[in-house]
């Protein structure tokens, strides 16, 4: 097989308590995969699992083919970033990304030349003889980057590496990973919670809840067609609108009814799996409501409640029919708070999940 | 050979006896390690037993004469002085015999008594009752008389410290004083507890009252500084044993004009003849069991037995040496112990854990004027059913 | 490593081999002396053993014998008085010390020194000290007295009644200081906003510090009454350096009886017996204790 | 931190008599450098320190008297002659029994059981605190709680069966037997301060050493002891105290050669020649905490940031 | 004056550290106004010193026309909420929401009332009885919000409340409280380096920088006028692209030049301000330049660099004629890294700044 690291049947149990159950995950040499979930789901102790700090309850993991259930961190090729940075205080930056090295009695030489590539890799090349304390928050990321970097590992795992770092840096540090990832091709795994840095990292984005994964599919995919309403209520800021109601008939066609309002569906990309009475939710992403832009389908009226304008973007929160429902349109566009106004739904990239399995159709 | 000794000898009078003691053991060409610790026997025994329980014991150590050491010597951990004591004749030299009894055991001789120590004598400054305007007073009873007459003159009556063992100490004083030789022995030493609890204690629990009274207001804790109250003139007298002698030398006070001793109180001329005694742990080194033999032999001499008991103010332990240079005090402790007048020490009667039993009655009975004279007995009628 | 695939789990006593090579002194401290040692000592007081541990049985005799000793019974009473006294000052006067050390003043290493250096110096020391500051011929009422107040009396040394306060006095000094220390960190570990949120709130400061902060402190308060506490039965150099449980037994504590009776009495039956019974009262304060802060939920493994 | 807030919080309480009215006080600060508020807070301390200075005062005064002086009285007036005669008797002349070295010989004796035993107890506590901390396994945790309630038990108690103990292992008397009972007695706090510091470390450090490959004492010499210096300067501040400070052990486990200064103290101080010599006392008092006082004034301030992180967290 | 909240030329030090200078600041009754800096720039600070909880080293602070410079804080009607929530943590919810009223010695009726009042308004009714420890950050914040609320008072102040909060709750309590704002009317004044929750609560945002204010003015001047370079880089995410060069003749009108590219500055909406031959700094927003959409206008050539999907969006990094810039597209777009794309610039929205002054001209 050519999964880099593979993931069988783990489980993890802390006393009585279950954080990992059965978890099954292949991940494929040099991809970038993203475990994406709030907080306490488990993707930290899945990643400690793989970096064998935590021992499994029960399966097990290959890394490069090779069963390493039970190796020690250090022989399975892996290197770890973290949230906090965990760099040796009392070491500088040279000495911290060579510790291993030095631990593992590498020559001093070859230390010597790894070092320096990672360190011009990163740009932290001045930052050599500082200690930890008088960097700034994003050099020392990049520095623990560079101490996973020096080891020369197979695979790369990183946890909420940028979650201490402000918006501005975080972005910059996002865009420095993707490049990393571009040009070293080793597979990475990667825990976040931050949906944004999911999509934009990740070639897959696995998103777990409660132990268990939920979905695991391309950033596209799940953002499109998410496979539940967990993972569609959980991707996409602000959330997807949700509304509940049930199937009907509509001309030959089918529809959805709620709160007495009927939305055809004729445009939806899998008509044929919804059949008329079954109680649904449909799922409608903020951006796919267009705003008294006459589309010539279908109009729905709403009033504005709030308007959060973002700069680039101008975020609504109407009342409809009962529902209340956020819509985004361009920043530039303003509107006053109690305006009546004109909504048309983009139903090809809608969703329509099924009330009682919470599953798409 | 190099013998360490262990004792709790410090005070000045007391360190200057022991200096005999390893100036004759020097002598023999052995050396004297001196293991002094300080502040009583308290202190110091548990950390002798300790080392020899285990298995660091030392060349030899003091303990009081008595019942001290009798499980040691049981557990096999003390050094058979028999063959010294036979080489030695020591069965007919020491005197009173009662001071080798206690350290036979099963027949067999395990410590060297080194001095005799008496109880029974009351101590009492001459330019104390000057300033207050008696007479000296000549036994117990004019003493107490005397006693408001030193108050006026801001004068504490009595001296006593808080140290437990100095208020049993003067009790069983008074109870020999009081009640007679006959009454101590059948309580100590028979442990009668209706005689402890009869009329005869009852009277000797009257006087410790009377001395409870004039006792109040010694702040001290040690027995020497209420000796040094003494000897200042800052307290009337004091019921300590014959050590406290050593004290009135150091201070160069003399028998008779400066102070007055009293032996057993000036009622019943008894003392009682406890005192110290060297054990000598069982060693294995060959070498030092022969220095220990030597050194045994070396305290009972007579020259060592003059020098030590001289600077200590204790009585020797053989009959047969001259103590032409003893003060009068002294002479007067070795009279009665000529003439017979002498009883065991309660150290020789009464087990370790007895005593501390009594000290704690005592030292409480002292402190607690509220406790009243009657309770007391019947504690002490107690202690005497339970002692062994 | 062969880097051969392992199939099952490896031997779990050698896991985490070196931590537990590491644990061994610690593992024999508290099985062979903490707990060997302790239920020697009980064992033992059961016998009549004198001198030297014997195994003669008698039963509760030795028990029965303490609980009659007036001397115990003092010892119990006083220890209860010092304890729950020296406990409450402390706490008191420790932390309002590290109140008003934590007013960002002027000098503050300055006032810190002086309040912890008695920290540094022995029970014997302290005792010493205070027995003379405190004896009524040369120390603070012979000083009040020669100022003119002649009536003055202070004299807690030598009067049974207010003897254990003045081992209280010696006792406080020598260790407020550490309970300063410990408060002035656990205050330093409030959240600020805190302290602005009750001033935005019109809370006065000594509200402020009763109802909101010290509640918030706990942690720091149960490790500084462990330390005091274990400080506290323990007390026996303090009392024998400034009174000798004098005067009279007025000044006992349990911690002296033992070792009175263990060695100066050679008795070691009544002196385990005593002991036992310590070991007794210290197990219903801590076990409690030790069973809410280490028993129930661990914090990670 | 406690910060400005806090300052201001006092700062109000007792200063509300500031201005209060709309007129604009354009002028300068109407906060007085000497308030009421102040003269309350440092009144208190120094009432404070005088009460924490007057026995050392008591002790440097008396110790610089002549006996004659001290029997004259105040033990508080300072010393119209200055002598340092009972410093010198103190440390060089007192008796004890034979010896006249004074507290000279106990020093270089304390000297050997302290350093070794500071260093020896603090090694095993502080490797004890990180298995605990960061390398858990099962029961630990119940020798750890064993342990703590350990530190509750009287010394005394504990003398017979370590005796007994060191008797079988055939080091009683000896120097080694000495570190070890210290090393016993100190392990429980020990072990509590070293415990609750290296749990307050980032977890993730850990991790990464690991991760990095190192093992169970290379993390501990080259990752945790580096980070560890305030708890460890109060591990040795109480150490160092409490075992230059100890008498029942020194006098039970030592042989009188090697006995430590504080049994020097008490020899000098309980062998009383007459009248006691209290400023020879004093001086004796003074010499034997100097030491754990010269620690003290050192590092105090590293003192109460290991107290932080050690005792207060867990 | 109408102002609520009035700073005049306050000034504070902190030893010889200057963190606030010389400020002036004019609040009106029932704005909002958010305080937007980067940490350490003095948000805090002046909050603070609004509140009463720092004293000024200078200048005067009147609230509701009143001087409250050398007020105590409860006198001052303000109310405060702290990022870390600062509960009283023995309490429950209502003995924390009651504290400062029943230490007031407010009757127990009013007291009654006024709690029962906030909980609803912040639907905590049903958490009354419980610990904070027992809340989630979400409903910590909002009995924080409450216990200003009961107070009645005239001001409320926030510091950065909700950043210890992840980003969906944030979202939603953004949300409550601009609806909180909208019903009670107060004037709040809120702190925060969250440019989203400057841009959607604020009625005016004050942009500081070293304890001096950048620019004061609603959020869409701020957004599309930013007065100086500061101002435009720190607002909006990702950050406006900013290219440096001069001004050039070209034909009748004015024109850019950077790198030897001429962008026409016709659309500019100040033209007259602009001379040429001055070195200037041209600001454009990602969301301004369109990809491939052929506007008829100017277009410019230029390389996929980075693409980073975000959902709704997609932002490219693009190489441009020795530039990199940053350009929103709709999410439905994607790119292949290395394709050659058209640009072309929106000038009615771009700013151009002075390159010595920063000032926008
Ligand atoms: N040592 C432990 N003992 C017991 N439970 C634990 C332990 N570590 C973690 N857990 C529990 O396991 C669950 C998963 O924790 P984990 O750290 O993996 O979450 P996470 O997804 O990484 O969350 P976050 O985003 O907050 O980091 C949580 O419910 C946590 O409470
Ligand atoms: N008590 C203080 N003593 C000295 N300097 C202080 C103090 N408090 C704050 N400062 C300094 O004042 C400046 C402004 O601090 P302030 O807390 O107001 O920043 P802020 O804008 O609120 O930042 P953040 O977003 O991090 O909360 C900082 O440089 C800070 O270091
Ligand atoms: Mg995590
Ligand atoms: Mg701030």
């Amino acid at each position: 097989m050519n999964a880099s690291v593979s993931i069988k049947d783990l489980s993890l149990n802390f006393g009585s308590v279950s954080v990992l159950k059965d978890l099954n995950l292949d991940i494929n040499d040099g991809e970038f995969l993203v475990l994406l979930g709030s907080s306490g789901c488990g993707k930290s102790t899945l990643l400690n699992c793989i970096a064998g700090l935590l021992d499994a309850s029960e399966g097990q993991i290959f890394i490069k083919g090779k069963n390493v259930t039970w190796e020690e961190p250090k022989d399975r090729g892996i290197g770890m970033v973290f949230q906090s940075y965990a760099l040796y205080p009392q070491m500088t930056v040279e000495k911290n990304l060579s510790f291993g090295l030095r631990v593992a009695k590498v020559p001093q030489a070859e230390i010597d030349k790894r070092v320096a590539r990672a360190s011009e890799i990163l740009q932290i090349q001045p930052l050599l003889k500082r200690k930890p304390a008088e960097l700034s928050g994003g050099q020392r990321q990049r520095v623990a980057i560079g101490r996973a970097l020096v080891r020369d590992v197979d695979v790369f795992l990183f946890d909420e590496p940028l979650s201490n770092l402000d918006a501005k840096l975080r972005s910059e540090l996002r865009v420095e990973i993707k490049r990393l990832h571009q040009s070293l091709k080793n597979t990475m795994i990667y825990v976040t919670h931050d949906q944004i840095e999911a999509l934009t990292l990740a070639d897959r984005i696995a998103i777990m809840k409660s132990g268990i994964i939920q979905q695991l599919d391309d950033p596209t995919t799940i953002y499109n067609r998410p496979r539940n309403l967990f993972v569609a209520g959980f991707i996409g800021s602000p959330s997807m609108n949700f509304l509940h109601g049930e199937l009907v008939k509509s001309g030959d066609g089918i529809a959805f009814l709620a709160n007495g309002v009927i939305f055809s569906l004729a445009a939806y990309d899998a008509t044929e799996t919804l059949q008329p009475g079954r109680k649904v939710v449909l799922g409608v992403r903020p951006e796919h409501i267009k705003v008294n832009e006459n589309t010539g389908g279908e109009e729905h009226d709403a009033t504005v409640d709030i308007e959060e304008p973002m700069g680039a973007d101008n975020l609504l929160w109407l009342k409809h029919a009962g529902h209340t429902m956020s819509v985004r349109v361009n920043g530039a566009r303003r509107f006053n708070v109690g305006a009546k106004v004109k909504l048309s739904f983009d139903m090809t990239v809608a969703s329509v999940f099924d009330a009682e399995s919470e599953l798409r159709l | 050979t190099d013998l360490e000794v262990t004792h709790w000898w410090t005070s000045g009078g007391e360190a200057a006896a022991v200096a005999e003691l390893a100036k004759a053991f020097d002598a023999t060409g052995n050396h004297w390690v001196d293991g002094a610790i300080a502040g009583s026997g308290g202190t110091a025994r548990p950390i002798m037993i300790s080392r020899i329980t285990g298995g660091d014991p030392m060349g030899a150590t003091q303990f009081n004469h008595g019942r001290q050491a009798e499980e040691l010597v049981q557990a096999g951990l003390m050094r058979d002085l028999t063959d010294v004591a036979t080489a030695e004749k020591w069965k007919d030299i020491i005197r009173p015999s009662s001071l080798l009894d206690s350290c036979t055991i099963d027949g067999k001789i395990y410590c060297a008594p080194v001095n005799i120590h008496s109880w029974q004598w009351l101590w009492l400054s001459n330019a104390a009752f000057k300033k207050a305007g008696v007479e000296v007073p000549k036994n117990w009873d004019e003493f107490v008389a005397a006693a408001p007459a030193l108050e006026k003159a801001g004068i504490i009556p009595l001296a006593v410290g808080g140290q437990p063992w100095q208020a049993t100490g003067a009790f069983d004083v008074l109870m020999v004083a009081v009640a007679g030789k006959d009454t101590f022995n059948k309580v100590f030493k028979d442990k009668d507890a209706e005689v402890a609890a009869g009329p005869e204690i009852a009277k000797v629990f009257k006087a410790a009252d009377d001395a409870r009274r004039m006792a109040k207001g010694s702040n001290v804790q040690d027995w020497n500084q209420a000796t040094n109250l003494v000897i200042t003139g800052k307290a009337g007298g004091q019921i300590m044993g014959d050590w406290a002698q050593g004290e009135f030398a150091l201070a160069g006070q003399r028998a008779g004009t400066d102070y007055t001793c009293l032996p057993g109180l000036g009622v019943n001329e008894i003392i009682s003849t406890g005192g110290d005694a060297f054990y000598f742990p069982l060693l294995k080194d060959e070498e030092k069991s022969k220095a220990q033999g030597v050194l045994a032999k070396t305290l009972l001499d007579p020259k060592t037995q003059v020098a030590f008991n001289l600077k200590k103010g204790s009585l020797p332990v053989r009959g047969d040496v001259d103590l032409a240079a003893a003060n009068d005090c002294m002479k007067k402790g070795l009279e009665i112990l000529q003439k017979g007048n002498v009883i065991q020490g309660t150290d020789q009667l009464l087990s370790a854990d007895s005593q501390k039993q009594k000290e704690d009655l005592f030292s409480e009975f002292f402190a607690n004027p509220s406790m009243t004279p009657e309770d007391a007995q019947k504690r002490f009628a107690g202690i005497i059913a339970s002692a062994d | 490593m062969t880097g051969q695939a392992r199939a099952g789990r490896p031997n779990k006593l050698l896991r985490n081999l070196n931590a537990k090579i590491a644990s061994i002194p610690m593992i024999l401290t508290a099985l062979v002396i903490f707990v060997g040692g302790t239920l020697w000592t009980v064992f033992y007081s059961f016998t009549n053993s004198k001198l030297l541990p014997r195994l003669s049985f008698v039963g509760f005799d030795q028990y029965e014998r303490l609980w009659a000793a007036p001397r115990w019974v003092t010892a119990i009473e006083n220890l209860a008085v010092y304890g729950i006294l020296s406990l409450i000052f402390s706490l008191v006067i420790g932390f309002m010390l590290a109140a008003l050390m934590d007013q960002k003043i002027r000098f503050e290493n300055t006032f810190r020194t002086i309040f912890l250096y008695p920290f540094a110096l022995s029970f014997i020391v302290t005792g010493l000290v205070w027995q003379w500051v405190l004896n009524p011929d040369f120390g603070i009422q012979a000083v009040v007295r020669s100022i003119g107040w002649t009536s003055f009396t202070f004299n807690p040394l030598y009067t049974p009644e207010i003897v254990i306060y003045g081992i209280l006095i010696a006792a406080l000094w020598q260790g407020t200081g550490l309970v300063m220390c410990l408060m002035l960190a656990g205050l330093r570990g409030i959240d600020e906003d805190i302290w602005k949120a009750a001033r935005v709130d019109g809370i006065p400061m000594w509200r402020t510090y009763l109802f909101i902060v010290i509640p918030m402190m706990r942690p720091v308060f149960i490790t500084t009454i462990v330390i005091i506490a274990s400080g506290i039965v323990k007390v026996y150099d303090l009392v024998v350096a400034q009174t000798s449980g004098g005067p009279g037994i007025s000044s006992e504590v349990p911690a002296k009886y033992v070792y009175d009776y263990m060695f100066q009495a050679q008795n070691l039956g009544q002196g385990f017996a005593a002991s036992t019974m310590m070991l007794v009262t210290v197990a219903i304060i801590i076990v409690p204790w030790a069973y809410l802060e280490f028993g129930g939920g661990r914090k990670r493994g | 931190m406690a910060d400005v807030g806090t300052l201001n919080t006092t700062a109000a309480g007792i200063d509300a008599v500031a201005p209060k009215l709309g007129e604009g006080p354009s002028g300068p600060r109407p906060r007085p450098a000497v308030s009421a508020r102040n003269i309350m807070l440092y009144g208190t301390l120094i009432i404070a320190a005088l009460y924490y200075l007057l026995p050392l005062y008591v002790m440097v005064v008396t110790s610089l008297k002549g006996m004659p002086e001290i029997r004259l009285g105040n033990i508080f007036s300072p010393p119209m002659e200055i002598t340092f005669e009972p410093w010198v008797k103190a440390w060089a002349q007192a008796c004890t029994g034979l010896n006249c070295d004074g507290l000279s010989r106990g020093f270089w004796n304390s000297v050997r059981i302290t350093v070794p035993s500071v260093i020896i107890s603090i090694a095993i506590a502080s490797v004890n605190g990180y298995a605990l901390a960061n390398w858990r396994f099962r029961g630990s945790e119940l020798f750890f709680s064993i342990l703590i309630i350990g530190a509750f038990i009287p010394y005394q108690v504990m003398i017979y069966p370590i005796v007994i103990i060191l008797r079988e292992i055939g080091i009683y008397g000896t120097l080694t037997g000495l570190v070890i009972v210290h090393s016993i007695f100190g392990m429980p706090i020990l072990t509590l301060l070293f415990r609750n510091y290296f749990v307050s470390l980032p977890e993730e450090l850990f991790k990464a050493a690991r991760v990095d490959g190192a093992g169970f004492w290379q993390i501990f010499l080259r990752i945790m002891l580096p980070m560890s210096l305030p708890i460890f300067v109060v591990a040795m501040i109480l150490q160092v105290t409490g075992i230059w400070n100890d008498f029942l052990f020194g006098v039970v486990f030592t042989r009188p050669d090697t006995y430590p200064m504080t049994v020097q103290l008490n020899n000098i101080v309980n062998s009383v020649q007459g009248v006691k010599e209290y400023n020879v006392n004093m001086a004796a008092t003074i010499l034997t905490g100097l030491v754990p006082l010269i620690v003290y004034f050192v590092s105090g301030r590293l003192f109460v940031r290991g107290i932080a992180a050690g005792a207060v967290k867990g």
